[in-house]
């Protein structure tokens, strides 16, 4: 049976995949954010994941304001890099695994979670920023990868509790998937960030830094909070930070905190990373 | 047709969160051309139709007048108040060479020295920034 | 406050729009068919309703293999009649409710049902059809529709369970809307039938009459019927029926029959209909 | 990659229904290309050039060499085991002109006239269709 082993919780911004692109991960405002991931790249080499599910929000990418799916999940065979304005990010189109993918789909709609299925999409850096930092640059991603968009974008986005629950279905479609394999789940988004308007900047440390505390503990506290607290407390595009609910809600009620980086700024953004492995599981 | 300018519905609370637009689907309506415009964006060949000359590309859009030249003039602000999505109109500074930073810095009323500095120093601080009436005891708009 | 009075339900069969545009409604194969909606007709012209909610399914056509949203609320302000091989539908064009469709859409996401808002789409022959046989060939439609396009065609569709929970959540976003509004829920497909293979051409009236018994009784007995139910007894595309749970749930516990019609053969289907007002709804 | 042709979690109790195909998620990537053939029939453009010849129209599409045959030569029931589904197909039967009815009689081995008159006699019963042993019962395939 398949495992969901660990998760791995990050922000996306896009100016990191642009540094990153463009040379400039060694200028003195970059390295301390890449050197946040050199533990990083380590563990998740060691751990070798066979499926990565990747919870993140499509930017306006692959959806446009015609359709707004709360829950869309990746079943295509694979997904080329997004073309968000600038070209298409120079890095390796990410294999799906649409027999998995498909299997989890049918799972969770069968628990009730109202899901959509989507056999062709490109993905923008919300998808393939945290690939970079988790893995560099390698001519191939190194294993499969199953996206799954949530609308963040357009109010409302799904709750956090809802979102907790389908970390949960996850797991069960995950665990009675047939073939041994090894998964690891990545939230991403956050932390704190507002991106418009004359309140554009705003940080909130102390709050990033209770919400990483929390998803470290039971993730309860977490998983309560309401679409206002995140808005007013962490800024209009903190919401992301419901997407790490989905990888929590995925683990063992015990967890153990592997790994935990916070640094301000990236751009207009908090970047948060914090990696978590189910108490149950051991190399 | 009910009135679809005004939000019947105020989200709990949110009124009070100073300097922030909601997009909604009452902003995403407002803005829907705003955006499907954007998103037109993500082609090549677009960009360069677009490049050569802006006014005649836009007229392939239904644009109110007020959008069309807070398009034109690369009035950020105020394509938000009109309906625009950050990341909607991420296309087109992108297609401008401009970045996230850069476009929000200009909504701030900071300069983008002022902005970047504030940035490296931590950030907006959330003390002072929740609320309208905070706003308002400081004296900010 | 807006109010959910009653649900039509009706078999949506592409043949009775073939028959009704190419001018064959007085054959002796489809006057029959035609004639039994000669009360619906009169009943929904006296009850003037404001706004329909028409759940449906599309059959391939606004959606392709692409994308499968398992619930897609029409928020556009208008939905042309879809072009499904011999051109569009002579139907006039659907007008939607875009502020009160938002309105739903934000109300049932917040009741963490995982919605697809959909701001453009042609809708096919699912929801014209009910269309014409409750109004005729009016230059427009007579009210405001709000198309919610439900997945029956890719396995798996929603549980029963969670069409008839849609529907709880359905009248709640109705009843919090603050006009004063007459609405209707239409529940379309069905009812016995099977389009493709070696078994093409069932019909079970038997399951077809307890199917429409139990809605018009409590709906709990159809509520819990298991998919692989609705294919046995009912053929492969009998599953549509679920959507007559939805509206079913929209409803209070009890309900007024107020009309049934049930017809073989309507092509390869067995056509049903039946119209329930709501035990407290007195005109 | 697994096995992509088998189905890993037979649908409780399905397989047991008797002339029957489940369009699942396996089926719909079997039959990925041959569906969104079908759905380019949707313009009456792609009909014309369609009909105007077939088989360099279907050269758009990656189909296997099967179901490249089964779309020429009309075989139903192939194009539905070879991952097709009937609401896709229809764009290719409306395009033909043949109704749900035609191409149902065609999958049941029964002539137009003999599944038209099954249909008025009330259509194919529930008894004796239920399972596939009620089928061997009575020497059906
Ligand atoms: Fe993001
Ligand atoms: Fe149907």
């Amino acid at each position: 049976m398949a495992n969901i082993v660990a998760s791995v919780n990050v922000s996306h911004v896009p100016a990191i995949g642009a540094a990153w692109d463009n040379g400039k991960k060694n200028d003195p405002y970059w390295q301390p954010v890449f050197d946040g991931f050199d533990f990083s790249k380590k563990w998740i080499a060691e751990l070798k994941p066979d499926v990565i599910i990747l919870v993140y929000n499509d930017h306006a990418s692959a959806f446009d304001a015609t359709i707004i799916p709360t829950f869309a999940l990746g079943c295509a065979p694979e997904f080329p890099p997004a073309d968000e304005g600038w070209g298409p990010r120079p890095v390796p189109t990410v294999i799906g695994h649409p027999v998995m993918a498909s299997h989890i789909a049918q799972s969770v709609i069968l628990d009730e979670f109202d899901l959509t299925i989507i056999n062709r999409m490109d993905v923008d850096h919300g998808l393939t920023v945290p690939l970079t930092l988790m893995f560099g640059q390698p001519a191939e991603w190194p294993c499969r990868i199953i996206p799954l968009a949530v609308n963040v974008v357009q109010f409302p986005p799904p709750t956090g509790n809802r979102c907790w629950n389908l970390g949960k279905a996850l797991r069960r479609a995950v665990e009675s998937y047939p073939e041994d394999l090894r998964v690891v789940i990545f939230g991403t988004g956050g932390m704190s960030h507002q991106l418009q308007g004359p309140r554009a900047g705003l940080i909130n440390k102390e709050w990033d830094q209770q919400f990483l505390d929390s998803l470290a503990a039971d993730g309860q506290t977490a998983r309560a909070i309401p679409f206002i607290e995140y808005v007013r407390e962490t800024g209009s595009e903190g919401i992301e930070m419901v997407m790490w609910l989905i990888a929590r809600g995925a683990l063992d009620d015990k967890v153990r905190e592997v790994y935990r980086f916070y640094h301000v700024p990236c751009s207009n953004t908090a970047l948060g990373h914090l990696i978590l492995e189910n108490a149950s599981f051991s190399k | 047709m009910s009135d679809d300018t005004v939000r019947k519905e105020p989200i709990e609370g949110f009124d009070d969160v100073p300097g922030t637009t909601l997009f909604d689907a009452q902003r995403a309506r407002q803005g829907y051309h705003v955006n499907m415009f954007c998103m037109s964006l993500m082609k090549a060949e677009n960009r360069a139709e677009f490049k050569a000359d802006e006014e005649k590309y836009l007229r392939k859009w239904p644009l109110t007048e007020e959008q069309r030249k807070a398009i034109l003039g690369r009035n950020w602000q105020r394509m938000i108040e009109l309906g625009g999505n950050i990341y909607y109109l991420s296309k087109l500074f992108s297609t401008d060479g401009k970045s996230f930073q850069y476009v929000a810095a200009t909504m701030t009323g900071l300069t983008q020295e002022q902005y970047a500095q504030m940035m490296l120093d931590g950030g907006r601080p959330i003390d002072g920034n929740r609320s309208k009436s905070e706003w308002q005891a400081r004296g900010s708009k």
